[in-house]
């Protein structure tokens, strides 16, 4: 049969790639994966692209699909969970006392604080809405470096053009030249989740044997070696 | 700029000063300029009528153009840029390859790039270039202004050769001397209209024409006729409408007829029918028109005539005075014979 | 050499050749033939048409990847039309190209517009009267004496096309073998930790290629400057 | 006016035309510089040179940024000592002009390289017989007779510079007012769902301002042409 | 490529074919051409030395360039161009602007591109720029070439005026009788050799000299003194070696010494002394060498002596036959006085 074909967010690039191998070990048919931004990958599927699996990094995209019915509602799983954390270049002094009424302005000094785009990157995203459950945003809202995706913001900080960043825990645990200073409780802001799901174009019978191996034993340890929690929920609609 | 004339046939040469709109008469003809009003007729074929809105591009108007600034192509060599045009012209006949290469001394160069000739044998390129696309009609713009005396007598006569085989050739030129024998006809142009136009011999003993005055190349252009041949001193005796002239030995048959030009600066008159002197041809006749008096200028030009033709003679106005000269006087008009092909 | 790279990097690279080539060979008729309008013509809508072979320069590639998908996508406006005549671009290797094309299309375009301003139409005059029609004349004076402009303009061309991907990853995505470019493969190895060495590896290939180009193009073009100056 | 645009749009609007307008202008000089060593000169290294140069084209915008960033960044290797004499790119509208004059610089130096390399020697020889100097020589005699090179390749870049993102946002972020360019913003907007007419707003604003520059270089150009032919 | 001469102030002629090399050669003295091998003084100055490793740039040689291809800025008005060499050279001294245009008849030509400009319009304004730089040598290279005779005849004096100012010039030209009156020393190449140099009268009256016999334009040169005016048959009397000369009135002070050229064709041969003839300057001399026959060619030469001085006279075989010439022959030589300063 023909290989399917997945188009996965590109922060999944790592834990797939090793997935794909070892189902690939198993004599299945290797999967064609196709690494872009998950709005990107979204789009593409709107147009028609032969994706049979999407894997997105957050919910939005996914709902995106969802809702101009492109999706297979009953494939939907959200199998990933990461949590964001505050990370500073490795020689840095700084300390932050997590928590309500957080306040990154003494930490920041005169400096930026590096995120993903705070409307477009998942990361961002994420960060800006923890900052304002803390109580935070307001002292840094102008003082916030915005990069074009969570790994421009970690290149920032651990450049130290930026004394302080927010990035997924599984970005920082990965560069060696930043150190994490705090990790954002997972109350403070929505649940970081990625979704997968069966596109409804999707004509290849193995996209669902490929979605059950995603969901199995090999990939669960494949995707906490990279950081991630997996969760492997099933969820019929976003909220 | 207004010009009217006609040509058929043979040689025309375009005379003028610096300026005087000659160029830009032949880009007309050959179809780089557009005129905003005129026809230009090439053999019964209209070219331009802008009344009629016609306009033949020039590519299919099978016109020769050597340039005044030669114009070589400079990414071909110099065969190329040769055969250029001998590709696109359909037909066997006309010039061969090597009698052109041959005739103008260019064959040594023909697998050197453009960039790298001289002056002159950029020019001799280029009016090969021009011949071997088989013109209908050959426009050349001072086409030997580059070139040493030497290789200006060697080219005449092959242009000679081309209006003998018809094809006609309109030609810009500062020098009489140079078109003299060619020419069939002469235009002559002043500030960008034509000052004077008709048959060479007619044209080129006018005394009114400013333009030939001023070229101080004034001459009389004779027709005549091969007589005899003598080898052992290289000399041809022609006859003509004045009298019989030796010219250097002709490579034509006995009967052949040709064009010569006198100059004007070339003849010495005599009221005696001058002895033991080198002048090989003496012609006699009779003044008939004293050109005008110019200030400061210490010439003046003569029209004589001797049998049936007018030959056009400079002095100075100190030996007008001294010969006391006057329509009717005769005279002796001692012609070097090495002046007439020149 | 295998040992290097991987064969989805291998892959990548023989796809980024194939693209950069055929999209800097395809835009090559149509880009002479619009330089050519716009350095001798004057027309109506000759600003338009500028202003249009300027787009993908102004535009973010993000968003010209994005108008292609939406032109040439499977369900687009010229997408699916082609496709009935049997042309598809979206998610293949074509669609590279084209997204290549597209994107060094102003450069092209631009190198042999300044080269066809200089060249000097009294020469091309002189090919008229030497009986050469307009076609004649572009293709034995005009287009020899525009080599180096058409030079340039390729090696522009194919240079962008090594290194786009802004376009080419939105209009057709990023499927190993089918549609990942090396510029692609490099991207997504810059969004995941520990991709950097990954990265810079894969940017050394690509500029050992273009270099490679590069050098070969400046060999052509002496060649080309000696037969028009020597 | 400001009904159809945000004031973060605005800002992003106004900080385009001053990076754009910067990176074009500052790296004419350097442009010109190189450009005429390519052109002209042989020396150790030229094909290296010439690599450089054409770098910002083959790598991915992403790396170029990168680049910078590790050069000209706070601790980047001329970053810091360029900051001791107080020239700091680092999240500045310094820094997005720079990356703009990097990406555009490749198509300046072409553009003027092969104005130069087209220009008649034999003129410049003639200048220097009247006692020109080689500087004068290029300032009255090249310089005016490569306009149109100068004005083509100032046109590519200011239209890159219109365009590019990805190396100004890689390099120095997006913060609005200071480093958040057109591109930036609309790049943003495509990011987002639902984003796409925002993203079309901004888009078509951009691309009025560079239809309004295209048009002033070819009335320019066309001004230039005249005097050099007629 | 060899060549090897002197000059020292004044007009060098520089003849030669088509190809002989002469372009060449003023490349190297105007610094265009680096020579392989050779050395380039001028006022002492060493221009170029190849053993010493010497190169002066062109612009610090300030030698004006006069060139075939007149070379005018495409981008600057023909006042532009004019002015190009005239503001970077300091100093006030030297032809004042208004002069040169008026002379060069270019006032109407100011304003307009160089593009426009017809092929003698170009090479005139060229030749005002190169003056109007002030240089202290000018390198000519056929510049008058392109010009009607009329206007040639103009810019000639013009010419003389800067040697006479002091202004060295190296002048390429087809045309002896060009720089006849102008040149103090020939210089004439052959295949890129100097075939001969010397003094223009020594170098002009050598029969020897294949490229200036080829050039069909041999004669000689003599040094002559003014003597006296006669404005009202517009001439001036002149007095050299050879005898007593009329020539067109001159704007020379009596006294004042020039050149002029005597054509070997424009000499009429005679045993006896002619009477009542146009010729109004006769020399008596007899024959001193006779030059070489050549297969095919109806002319020979013949230098007379006629008081110090010698004349190259061209004549037909025939009459040389007919009058039966020798070394030794007494005769007398009739002079056009419209051909000396031709
Ligand atoms: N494009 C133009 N614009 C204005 N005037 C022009 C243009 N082209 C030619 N002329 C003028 O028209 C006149 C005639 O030019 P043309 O080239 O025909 O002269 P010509 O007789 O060939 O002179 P020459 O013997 O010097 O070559 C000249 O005064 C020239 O300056
Ligand atoms: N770059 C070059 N490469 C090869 N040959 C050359 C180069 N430049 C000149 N020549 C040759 O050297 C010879 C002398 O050229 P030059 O231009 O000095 O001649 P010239 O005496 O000025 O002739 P003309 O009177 O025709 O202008 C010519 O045969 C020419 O073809
Ligand atoms: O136009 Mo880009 O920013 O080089 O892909
Ligand atoms: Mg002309
Ligand atoms: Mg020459």
């Amino acid at each position: 049969a023909e290989a399917p074909t997945v188009f996965a967010a590109a922060s999944l690039k790592n834990a797939l790639d090793d997935i794909a191998g070892s189902y690939a070990k198993e004599g299945k048919p290797a999967p064609k994966v196709s690494y872009a931004a998950s709005n990107t990958l979204a789009k593409q599927i709107e147009q028609g692209a032969p994706a049979d699996l999407f894997f997105s990094a957050d919910l939005d995209w996914m709902d995106y699909l969802a809702k101009k019915d492109l999706i297979q509602p009953d494939t939907r799983v959200s199998l990933l969970a990461n949590s964001i954390v505050l990370i500073a270049p490795k020689d840095s002094k700084a300390e932050v006392k997590m928590g309500p009424g957080l306040d990154l302005t003494a930490a920041l000094g005169t400096g930026k604080l590096a995120m993903g785009n705070v409307e477009a990157v998942p990361a961002g995203k994420y960060g800006k809405s923890a900052l304002e459950k803390l109580g935070g945003w307001a002292g840094v809202k102008d003082r916030i470096a915005q990069a074009e995706s969570v790994r421009a913001a970690l290149l920032l900080v651990s450049r130290g053009e930026a004394p302080l960043g927010i990035v997924y825990a599984t970005d920082a645990a990965a560069d060696a030249n930043v150190k994490i200073v705090a990790t954002f409780p997972a109350e403070s802001h929505p649940a970081i989740v990625y979704p997968v799901a069966i596109t409804k174009d999707s004509r290849n019978p193995d996209a669902s044997a490929l979605l059950a191996y995603l969901r199995g034993p090999t990939a669960k340890a494949a995707f906490e070696k990279q950081g991630f929690t997996v969760l492997n929920r099933s969820a019929t609609a976003a909220q | 700029m207004e010009a009217a004339f006609e040509a058929e046939g043979g040689v025309t040469a375009l005379f003028g000063r610096s300026g005087s709109g000659k160029t830009t008469l032949i880009n007309v003809v050959g179809g780089l300029l557009r005129p905003e009003r005129g026809r230009v007729v090439l053999d019964g074929e209209m070219l331009v009528d802008t009344e009629a809105r016609r306009f033949v591009p020039p590519h299919r108007r099978r016109i020769g153009y050597v340039f005044q600034e030669s114009r070589l192509f400079p990414h071909l060599d110099v065969r190329a840029n040769l055969l250029f045009g001998r590709r696109l012209a359909r037909g066997t006949d006309g010039i061969s390859f090597d009698d052109v290469v041959d005739l103008l001394g260019i064959v040594p160069l023909l697998a050197r790039h453009a960039a790298g000739l001289s002056g002159g044998e950029r020019q001799r390129v280029a009016i090969g270039r021009a011949l071997l696309a088989r013109p209908r009609l050959l426009l050349m713009d001072e086409p030997l202004a580059a070139l040493d005396v030497a290789r200006k007598a060697e080219i005449l006569p092959f242009l000679e050769r081309l209006r003998d085989l018809g094809i006609p050739i309109l030609y810009v030129s500062h020098a009489l001397s140079e078109v003299g024998r060619l020419a069939d006809r002469i235009v002559v142009m002043e500030d960008g209209h034509v000052a004077a136009a008709g048959p060479v011999d007619e044209v080129s003993a006018r005394l009114d024409v400013a333009a030939l005055r001023s070229a101080r190349e004034a001459g009389a252009i004779l027709t005549a006729r091969v007589e005899a041949h003598d080898p052992g001193f290289a000399l041809t005796q022609v006859v003509t409408e004045a009298g019989p002239l030796y010219v250097p030995l002709l490579e034509r048959p006995v009967g052949a007829s040709l064009r010569i030009l006198v100059s004007a600066r070339d003849v010495t008159l005599s009221l005696y029918p001058p002895k033991g002197t080198s002048a090989l041809n003496v012609l006699a006749g009779h003044v008939a028109e004293m050109g005008a008096e110019v200030a400061g200028d210490p010439t003046m030009e003569v029209r004589l005539v001797c049998g049936g033709a007018s030959l056009v003679v400079r002095l100075t106005r100190r030996s007008l005075a001294e010969m006391d000269l006057h329509p009717g006087t005769s005279v002796y008009a001692a012609v070097k014979s090495v002046a007439l092909l020149d | 050499m295998t040992d290097w790279l991987t064969p989805d990097e291998w892959a990548a690279l023989r796809l980024s050749l194939l693209v950069a080539a055929t999209g800097t060979l395809a835009s090559l008729p149509p880009g002479i033939g619009i330089a050519y309008l716009l350095a001798r013509r004057r027309f109506w809508g000759k600003s338009m048409l500028d202003m249009v072979v300027h787009l993908p320069l102004v535009l973010p590639p993000v968003v010209t990847g994005y108008l292609l998908l939406l032109g040439f996508g499977r369900r687009g406006l010229f997408g699916a039309w082609l496709a009935e005549i049997g042309i598809v671009f979206s998610f293949r290797w074509t669609g590279a190209a084209l997204a290549c094309a597209v994107m060094g299309f102003p450069l092209l375009v631009r190198a042999l517009r300044l080269s066809i301003e200089a060249v000097d139409r009294r020469l091309e005059q002189a090919a008229a009267t030497l009986g050469a029609n307009p076609l004649q004349v572009f293709v034995r004076v005009t287009l020899p004496l525009i080599l180096p402009g058409v030079i340039a303009g390729m090696v522009l061309a194919f240079a962008k096309a090594m290194g786009e991907f802004g376009a080419t990853i939105t209009f057709v995505s990023n499927i190993p073998g089918e549609t990942q470019t090396l510029p692609s493969a490099i991207y997504t190895l810059t969004q995941i930790p520990g991709g950097e060495a990954g990265a810079m590896r894969l940017t050394l290939i690509s500029i050992i290629v273009s270099m490679a180009a590069l050098l070969m193009s400046e060999l052509l073009a002496r060649g080309v400057a000696r037969r028009l100056a020597a």
